[in-house]
């Protein structure tokens, strides 16, 4: 796959990702526990990132879209299928080997201050990154680079000494993105860096990264479940849907002409802050909710909740990835879709129909371990 | 449920085995054994000598352990060196009573603890907090032994209102059931003996709950406080239930939980660590007779009473934590 | 006159040995039966503050609460504890951000919905059951008898949400309070909220007073929109004529902010500078002009007034954006 | 912008006000010691401590007469034997023991052994725990497979010590290591080992699931640097306010296992359990011998409760709204 | 119909229950195997022996026989035995009886041999028929015979001053042969380190005495006995008398206070003035005992204390008047024998080492000894008759020490098994206090079972003395005995292996409606002659 980087000349791909899965197992067992089952977090991912651009994922809450991103950095080890980054395949690396390579790849969180630890202050927070890969030869030169790039993120020197509770959530935000940054990395997986913020804090981040990418030829992984964000900073999107890609397409098409019903639906979910396109736009509403990944649909995933789900294929046969052509839609050939009718419903032929909310029953995830006790026992 | 209680017995297992290794190691290397404590002052060299002998001290401590295994293995946890009576029947005539006295010091302490708690986690910060949490405290502080002495001294001595020791008067002629007096009492229609037990519970179980009682007054009223912040009370406000139902239905019944492990675990505390209370009360319950058998070196009794009371720990433990799933259904237990 | 008068109302947090937080600050607006009212602004701007002011549901002890709150001629803020309780949930009823947390995690579902109902419908037993399974089925949970007996972890985020709209519409309130309702939901779960609040608008002509952060979701449903900014209404307008021309440099700023889904690619956003921590104090002049674009010295001579334009339009800026503006 | 002068110093100034704290950083503790300064019962407990440990440090040289004289038996004013004990006298504040030694002065005195056996047990029962429930928490939380087990090993082996009666626990380790006033302190501190392994381990693992953990992962940081600079200080405090409720039973506690004939074997020294242990046989004649050191020790107690309380509360995110 | 009858002739008390209060359980009801204070009491009111001591006193007196007499050897022992008495079941006691309960014991086999089990029987008569290990003696019994229901012969293996005052103890009475049989009383169970009671011994004592077993109750701590309405002498006053366990002094205090017992015994010495003027009756006991501090002298201060001018400095250096004064109850005295006076064979002749810091400082000094550190053993968690408060009386004496210039060095160790055995064993202990009960009215008893072999509670070696005891014992004739005791006091207090400290009177307390309690040295008090108002 080749695709052009900003200033026009083809990039290569910094990471590739082929057909990753990521099964969490179900124990169950009396004495020794057994696997009787796994949620299927993420099941057969492909996407490649080339290198200075971002990719965006977008999908609902508990599709994979984080597990993706930490299996991606090999912070859970993936069940099944390759990583590669800048020609290395990560999931085969020694633990040491993988360890020196993160240096190369860095995360930013959602919640800008649970990723921070309360007891260190901005400046340990910064250098612990540069002590633990060995970069600077002493205190001085970390102390350069860390002041340096506290500049880069738009922080006051004077936020060295405070600590991540002192500062309001955009501050903490680019405290988070400092850290990531001061490694000097090439890819940045950002799971949904401004969810947790303000708008108005939200589009300082988001302007933040980009300016970022733009000095520093950064590529991203940006996780997000905010359709208008990622695609207002993605090169590329991806769509996922119950730990798979439904739709892969440069930003622009994703909007001009999404293809997926999912896409579509999503899409239509999105409030615009303009009362006329509010009041005009047909909505496309799901009935129902994500299924469980732990025993997701047969065949298409989608089709439990798909308006325009047909008798046929749908519940018995898996759809992939594809590029699709049909006439008077512009398609480019980096636009692809999993979806067997994609261009009966693109063209129109198909018509979405009723659809009943099918229930979904939630557990809770991690059944609640015995609190510890707390209290002293007393000798008498 | 069923397998989760086939697996906590289980995991019973090892531990108990762990348990019994690390006790009988430890118990024989305590200086002085059962021979010093049978002889007593008329002890001389030669008599303790055939003591070891006979009872096979003298052993390796491996071989010992071995015998010991075989027999509980056998289902024979052997007789008290110090009574000569199996010891299980020595335990079994002596758990009720502990039990029987920590359900009263239970009663009486969740009695008292929770209310109080709760008014402390309610009315957070003033004097009234500060005066439940230190009264609390108060009983915890007092040693039973003076505690004791000063209930006996007011409610019975002076009032005369209580009996100050035993389980039943002894000039009552009670026909022993299941060894509960007081579940005698009612089994056997002897109203009196019923009514003459439970009074004799009444003191000491005052006694008693003064320990547990401090940790749950703070428990419930950390946990309240926890929990009177929680949105769902604010939706029940919203609702506008009375404040009763709040109350009950919305801040205590999530409050409990945490309350809940705290009883598990002073339940298990109780059970053997009734000791000082069974004894200022001359109560024949475990506790007493394991401190007695402490003394007298006397290793069956140890091994059994502790091996027996490992056990009810873990269960008493167990049916908490299956009670948790009762309290709360967002816990399974696993 | 409206259903719910909201004159001047201010909540001060005043705690021993803290500093005040004046947390509302004179805040009034208006809602009326059937209408659909919007409550804007970042977080800690004081929306939520207001609506618990407005049911009384805030802290007893540390709080001061001023101004007026009428609803159907009742001032609120005086009606004494019993009274509210009456009132809460039946006339007046409110629904919550975080659907998990505001379920209590031990209590079936049915019981939740049934308690309302027993306790201002005096309904028992089989008929407050039925009812409730109604009541579920309204608000779209399929198979709701089945529902009653489960709990708040078994449904997922979007029926916990719906059944919390079930509790507060239980007594057909005359005013329903919702404040953040779908923030903590997905997009395509919020739209399922957003149409089953605005079905329940018109079919009882409920009042809503929707407090929401998402200029979009207002966009879509309010009849008008009042932003809020350090605990004041810093602009107020019907909501087309909001959007159309916004005076307030705060609720330019906010729009600017938002990345749309319909904008050409390649657009940058033009977000306020600073965070809702830089304030200056509403005494000393604008709280907003630490992070205002369109600052003059006017602004921190002392405490702009509300300005009123004819459209129902109002302000509270020494030097507002003209339409011109708006754009650059 | 076009702003100019003053006004524009007003606008940064009282702007920077929020985002720019007046001193340099807080850590959390810092701002917990603030909560904890407006905290009435804090204070309370602060100040009985403080005069506490005054009276440890300094008693011993204000007192009117050696804690240790049994003047009462030389000069043949106390006769325990047949129940006299003279009490309150304008000479002996709080008259005399059962060994005709001064009581007031032994309460003064006895403060500061009472205040070293609470002090040292806890922090035995805290290193040792903490120890344990460290080392099972990390390898929990970031140890994979092997962690687990080890941590299951671990937990089991503090089970056995749970299971175990603690008098029985306390009993042993005073017969094993010879009585001494350290083998007493280590049976009191013993006993509350399994509350401080199995709180620090529960704390552990709740943190390790945390974000920052996964952040210093991504980082590159090592395991065991991890535990040791992150999961350790987060996991600390509740350990630390049950330390503090602890110090309080410990001097009970410690006091029961005198009551039990285990206590300090220097038993002429002072110490307040000892003394209300020793104050049973006279509880008709002199009830005051065991009331002093009782209410001392409730105070005391009182003091660390009412801070282990306060802590509690200052350090915990979800109470501080 | 019986009971009717008898509630005539015996008055108005007939009905009435006595609830004596116990510092601790019976642990079994065979005499046979009792070997404990709180197990004799009991024992006591059901059974008896063919001697027992004088009411009030430690003189063997007549008990089933009523008279005995031996050959001029001292090894053939006549007894003539009461006539017309009936054990509780019924069977006739006669010199068959006697003989069989002293064959039962002499032949005694396998776990019966057990030192735990027939502690007093190898205590008194050594070994058995057939010694199953080869560290038991031969036994001192011979044979029994019964040449008519009146009389039992018994011989012995060779002369000795305890027999027979041994008899009365409580271990030696004698049980019904029949009642034997029937209830498997030689039938010991399990293996030696689990040894479990036959029948007998938990729930069918069959004895002769005024009182009749009804049921032990250990879920309630209890036994109950009932008057023998077919006693042969005066027959009990009280319908029930029932011992209840209350280990706690304080609680026995106020359960009498309360009314739940009517009487217990080791009272507090500190409480008696407080219950005398409640109006509760103080029953003394006379001193039968004595505490003494002992100086070992091979334990790690060897070098002095095996130093006669040491041990006397020691001696010298404790204020033993201030100490019975303090500690002890009214009716104590200062000790200067190894023995209680009133005890044949008591020397008031003796040295006696005054309390004098200054010449103990001097003997120090004489010694060539300074700064003198000893190891001082203590007991906890015990009250003994002779010793009300251990940890106050070694604070005492710790402090005179000190002034004398001897430093100590505490090791205060729970009473049992911890403190007896590191006291008793092993040579890692300089002082000690520690002390005796006699159990019967012999001197032997006390002195004979300090000093007549080397032990290590001592660490001396004394050739003489310990020759002087085998004499001693060994003298059939009484008076001369008595003569050989007083002077081994004499020699045993100027070698002074120890210091005698105390002799204190233990007590017993009563309710005001009790009565006809006679406080007895030996413990052996009788509930036949109490009556309760
Ligand atoms: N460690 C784990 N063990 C078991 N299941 C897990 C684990 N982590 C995630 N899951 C499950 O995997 C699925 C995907 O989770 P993931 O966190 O990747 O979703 P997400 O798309 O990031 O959702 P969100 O938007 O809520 O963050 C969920 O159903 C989740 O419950
Ligand atoms: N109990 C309280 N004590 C002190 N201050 C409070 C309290 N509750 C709220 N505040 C303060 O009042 C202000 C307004 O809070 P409010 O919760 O109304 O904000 P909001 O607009 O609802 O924000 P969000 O979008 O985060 O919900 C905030 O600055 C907050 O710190
Ligand atoms: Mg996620
Ligand atoms: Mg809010």
């Amino acid at each position: 796959m080749t695709s052009l980087a900003k200033d026009g000349t083809p990039a290569s791909p910094l990471v590739e990702v082929k057909d990753l899965k990521v099964h969490f197992p179900i124990k169950k067992g009396v004495i020794f526990d057994k696997v009787i089952g796994h949620v299927k977090a993420v099941d057969g991912v492909d996407l490649s990132i080339p290198r200075g651009r971002t990719y965006g994922l977008v999908g609902e809450s508990g599709c994979g879209k984080s597990t993706l991103g930490r299996a991606l950095l090999q912070l859970t080890p993936p069940t099944g299928g390759s990583v590669e980054f800048d020609g290395q395949e990560l999931t085969k690396l020694a633990p040491g080997k993988l360890r020196s390579m993160r240096r190369r790849m860095q995360m930013i969180f959602q919640d800008p201050l649970s990723s921070l630890d309360p007891r260190q202050n901005v400046e340990s927070i910064l250098i612990e990154g540069l002590a633990a890969h060995g970069i600077g030869a002493d205190r001085g030169e970390r102390r350069k680079k860390v002041a340096e790039t506290l500049d880069a993120v738009g922080l006051p020197r004077w936020a060295l000494s405070r600590y991540p509770h002192e500062f309001s959530g955009g501050q903490r935000q680019r405290i988070g993105i400092a850290r990531a940054l001061v490694l000097g990395p090439d890819l940045i997986v950002a799971d949904e860096p401004v969810s947790a913020l303000d708008v108005s804090i939200q589009a300082q981040v988001i302007n933040l990264l980009e300016e970022l990418q733009d000095q520093l030829n950064l590529t991203y992984l940006v996780i997000a479940h905010d359709l208008a964000v990622v695609r207002h900073i993605s090169d590329v999107v991806g769509v996922m849907y119950l730990g798979a890609l439904v739709e892969e397409a440069p930003s622009d098409d994703i909007y001009a002409a999404p293809l997926h019903p999912y896409t579509r639906a999503l899409m239509s979910a999105v409030p615009v802050p303009d009362p006329d396109v509010e009041d005009q736009r047909e909505r496309i509403l799901l009935a129902g909710d994500l299924p469980s990944p732990a025993n997701p649909p047969k065949g298409c995933r989608f089709h439990t909740r798909c308006p325009w789900a047909q008798p046929t294929r749908c519940a018995d046969e898996r759809p992939v990835l594809r590029q699709i052509t049909v006439e008077g839609l512009e398609t480019g050939s980096d636009h692809r879709v999993a979806c067997h009718w994609a261009e009966d419903i693109a063209t129109g032929k198909l018509r979405p129909h009723e659809v009943k909310a099918e229930l979904v029953h939630q557990e809770a995830e991690t059944p609640t371990e015995v609190a510890p006790p707390s209290e002293p026992t007393s000798i008498i | 449920m069923f397998r989760f209680i086939v697996r906590r017995l289980l995991q019973l297992i090892p531990t108990l085995f762990g348990l019994s290794l690390l006790l009988f190691v430890w118990l024989h290397r305590l200086p002085g054994g059962p021979e010093t404590a049978i002889l007593g002052e008329r002890s001389t060299p030669e008599l303790r000598a055939r003591i070891r002998e006979e009872m096979g001290l003298d052993q390796p401590i491996w071989v010992q352990y071995g015998r010991f295994m075989k027999r509980v293995l056998s289902g024979d946890l052997g007789t008290s060196i110090g009574t000569k009576r199996p010891v299980t029947t020595e335990f079994l005539e002596r758990f009720p009573g502990t039990v029987e006295l920590t359900i009263t010091a239970l009663i009486i302490a969740v009695g008292i603890g929770i209310p109080l708690g709760y008014i402390a986690a309610r009315r957070r910060g003033t004097w009234i907090d500060q005066l439940s949490v230190g009264g609390a405290l108060l009983g915890i502080c007092i040693p039973v032994f003076f505690l004791g002495y000063i209930v006996k001294e007011v409610l019975a001595v002076n009032f005369g209102w209580f009996p100050t020791t035993g389980r039943q008067d002894v000039t009552i002629d009670a026909t022993r059931v299941t060894g509960f007096f007081v579940l005698d009492g009612l089994l056997t229609r002897e109203w009196d003996a019923a009514a003459d037990a439970i009074m004799h519970l009444i003191l000491p179980g005052i006694v008693l709950a003064s320990i547990p009682l401090a940790s749950i007054v703070r428990i419930t009223r950390a946990s309240v406080l926890e929990v009177v912040q929680e949105d769902y009370v604010r939706t029940a406000e919203a609702k506008g239930l009375t404040e009763q139902t709040v109350r009950s239905r919305h801040i205590l019944r999530n409050a409990m939980l945490p309350v809940a492990t705290t009883i598990g675990l002073l339940t298990g505390s109780l059970l053997s660590g009734a000791v000082l209370t069974e004894t200022v009360f001359a109560f024949s319950g475990i506790g007493a007779f394991i401190v007695e058998a402490i003394d007298r070196r006397d290793y069956p009794v140890l091994m059994g009473f502790i091996m027996i009371v490992a056990v009810i720990y873990v269960l008493v433990n167990l049916l908490v934590d299956l009670s948790y799933s009762l309290i709360d259904p967002r816990v399974r237990v696993r | 006159m409206a259903l719910l008068e909201v004159k001047d109302l201010s909540v001060v947090f005043a705690r021993k040995g803290e500093r005040e937080v004046r947390a509302v600050d004179g805040v009034s607006f208006d809602v009326d039966a059937g209408e659909v009212v919007g409550l804007v602004g970042e977080s800690g701007c004081g929306k939520s503050v207001t609506s618990l002011a407005i049911m009384g549901l805030l802290p007893k002890r540390g709080v001061r609460v001023s101004g007026q709150a009428t609803f159907d001629g009742m001032n609120l803020l005086q009606t004494d504890e019993r009274t509210l309780r009456d009132i809460r949930g039946r006339d007046v009823a409110m629904i919550f951000q975080d659907p998990l947390s505001s379920l209590n995690p031990v209590v079936p579902i049915g019981l939740q919905v049934t308690e309302v109902l027993t306790r201002h419908r005096g309904m028992k037993g089989e008929a407050a059951k039925k009812e409730a399974a109604h009541l579920l089925e309204r608000v779209g949970i399929p198979d709701p008898t089945r529902r009653l007996k489960e709990y708040p972890h078994q449904l997922s985020g979007g029926m916990r949400q719906r059944a919390l709209i079930a509790m507060a519409v239980a007594c057909a309130p005359r005013l329903l309070i919702a404040d953040e309702p779908t923030t903590a939901l997905d997009v395509t779960i919020q739209a399922q909220i957003l149409e089953l609040l605005k079905d329940l608008v018109r079919d009882s002509g409920t009042a809503l007073l929707m407090i929401t952060h998402d200029l979009g979701v207002v966009a879509g449903m309010c009849k008008s929109i009042n932003v809020l900014y350090a605990g004041r209404r810093v602009e107020s307008a019907p909501r087309r004529v909001l959007f159309a021309q916004r005076h307030h440099p705060y609720t330019v700023g906010l729009l600017g902010s938002i990345p749309r889904l319909d904008a050409p690619k390649g657009e940058k956003l033009r977000p306020i500078t600073g965070s809702v921590r830089d304030v200056l104090p509403w005494a000393e002049g604008c709280a907003f002009a630490p992070r205002c674009f369109n600052r003059v010295d006017r602004c921190v001579d002392g405490p702009p007034e509300l300005v009123w334009t004819a459209a129902q339009h109002g302000y509270r800026c020494v030097n507002p954006v003209m339409e011109a503006e708006t754009a650059k | 912008m076009t702003l100019t002068g003053r006004k524009k110093e007003k606008i940064d100034r009282l702007g920077e006000l929020a985002g720019a704290p007046e001193e340099s950083g807080q850590s959390l503790l810092r701002e917990a010691f603030k909560r904890l300064r407006r905290n009435p019962a804090a204070i309370a407990g602060a100040i009985i401590l403080g005069l506490f440990v005054l009276i440890a440090l300094f008693g011993p040289f204000l007192v009117p007469h050696d804690p240790v004289e049994p003047i009462g038996v030389d000069n043949g004013e106390v006769r325990s034997g047949q129940g006299i004990i003279p009490g309150i006298s304008g000479e002996h504040w709080l008259g005399y023991d059962h060994q005709g030694r001064d009581e007031f002065s032994r309460m003064i005195v006895g403060a500061r052994q009472t205040l070293w056996v609470g002090v040292v047990a806890t922090f035995f029962g805290l290193a040792v725990g903490s120890l344990v429930g460290g080392l099972a928490g990390a390898s929990y939380g970031l140890g994979g497979k092997w962690g687990r087990r080890l941590d299951g090993f671990l937990m089991r082996t503090v089970d056995i010590l749970l299971a175990m009666p603690s008098l029985l626990l306390a009993v042993s380790i005073v017969a094993i290591l010879g009585r001494s006033l350290l083998s007493v302190m280590i049976a009191v501190g013993m006993v509350s080992v399994p509350v401080f392994a199995r709180l620090l381990r529960g704390s552990m693992i709740a943190q390790s699931s945390s974000d920052y953990v996964l952040a210093a992962t991504a980082l590159g940081v090592k395991r065991n640097k991890i535990a040791l600079s992150h999961l350790l200080p987060n996991s600390l405090a509740p350990v630390l306010v049950q330390a503090t409720l602890t110090l309080a039973t410990a001097i009970i506690e410690a006091a029961g296992l005198s009551f039990l004939g285990l206590g300090n074997p220097d038993s002429a020294a002072p110490e307040w359990g000892v003394m209300l242990a020793d104050a049973q046989g006279f509880l008709d004649v002199r009830p005051g011998l065991a009331i002093y050191p009782a209410v001392g020790i409730i105070i005391t107690a009182l003091g660390f409760t009412l801070l282990g309380e306060a802590m509690r509360e200052a350090l915990d995110p979800k109470l501080r709204k | 119909g019986c009971a009717e009858s008898d509630r005539d002739d015996s008055g108005s008390g007939s009905d009435k229950t006595l609830v004596f209060g116990a510092a601790g359980d019976a642990k079994v009801l065979d005499p046979t195997f009792a070997s404990d204070g709180e197990t004799f009491r009991v024992l006591r009111q059901m059974y008896e022996g063919l001697v027992r001591s004088e009411e009030g006193g430690t003189k063997p007196v007549a008990g089933l026989a009523e008279s005995w007499s031996s050959d001029a050897a001292g090894l053939v022992w006549t007894f003539k035995l009461r006539k017309g008495v009936k054990f509780h079941d019924g069977t006739d006691f006669n010199g068959e009886a006697v003989c069989v309960n002293f064959n039962r014991w002499y032949n005694a086999k396998g776990l019966m041999q057990s030192p735990d089990v027939t502690a007093y029987w190898q205590d008194i008569f050594g070994g058995f028929a057939k010694n199953e290990s080869d560290k038991l003696p031969e036994s001192l019994f011979k044979s029994c015979s019964a040449p008519d229901a009146g009389t039992a012969v018994i011989t012995i293996s060779r002369v000795t001053s305890k027999f027979p005052a041994a008899l009365m103890l409580p271990a030696f009475s004698i049980s019904s042969p029949e009642a034997l049989k029937k209830y498997n009383a030689d039938g010991l169970g399990g293996t030696a380190d689990s040894v479990t009671y036959p029948e007998y011994a938990t729930g069918h004592p069959v004895g002769t005495g005024p009182f009749k077993f009804v049921k032990w109750d250990t879920a309630n701590k209890s036994v109950e006995l009932e008057r023998n309405d077919a006693y042969y002498g005066e027959k009990a006053k009280v319908k029930k008398l029932i011992f209840k366990t209350i280990s706690d002094v304080n609680a026995r205090k106020q359960a009498l206070k309360n009314g739940e017992i009517q009487g217990y015994d080791l009272v507090d010495p500190a409480d008696i003035p407080g219950l005398k003027s409640d109006g509760f009756n103080i029953l003394p006991r006379p001193a039968f005992n004595v505490l003494y501090l002992a100086i070992n002298q091979s334990g790690p201060g060897k070098a002095a204390t095996s130093n006669v001018k040491v041990r006397q400095a020691i001696a010298h250096a404790i204020n033993r008047e201030a100490i019975v004064k303090a500690k002890y109850p009214d009716g104590s005295s200062v000790a200067i024998n190894f023995q209680p006076p009133g005890l044949e064979g008591y020397n008031d002749g003796v040295t006696k080492y005054e309390y004098s810091t200054e010449k103990a400082k001097q003997l120090l000094a004489e010694a060539g000894v300074t700064n003198l550190k000893l190891k001082f053993h203590y007991p906890t968690e015990v009250t003994r008759p002779y010793m009300p408060a251990p940890k106050d009386i070694y604070e005492l004496i710790a402090a005179d020490l000190t002034k004398a210039g001897i430093t100590t060095e505490a090791v205060p160790l729970k009473w049992n098994p911890d403190y007896l055995n590191a006291v008793q064993t092993g040579a890692d202990h300089d002082l000690h206090l520690l002390g005796w009960t006699g159990d019967y009215g012999d001197a032997y008893n006390f002195i004979g079972t300090f000093f007549d072999r080397q032990k290590d509670e001592w660490g001396f070696n004394n050739p003489t003395l310990f020759e002087a005891f085998k004499k001693a014992d060994s003298e059939p004739d009484a008076t001369k005995r008595t003569a050989q005791y007083k002077e081994i006091n004499k020699q045993v207090m100027d070698f002074l292996p120890g210091v005698p400290i105390a002799h204190g009177p233990p007590s017993l307390v009563f309710n005001k409606s009790v009565s006809g309690i006679k406080a007895s040295p030996l413990t052996d008090e009788r509930f036949v002659t109490a009556e309760v108002k």
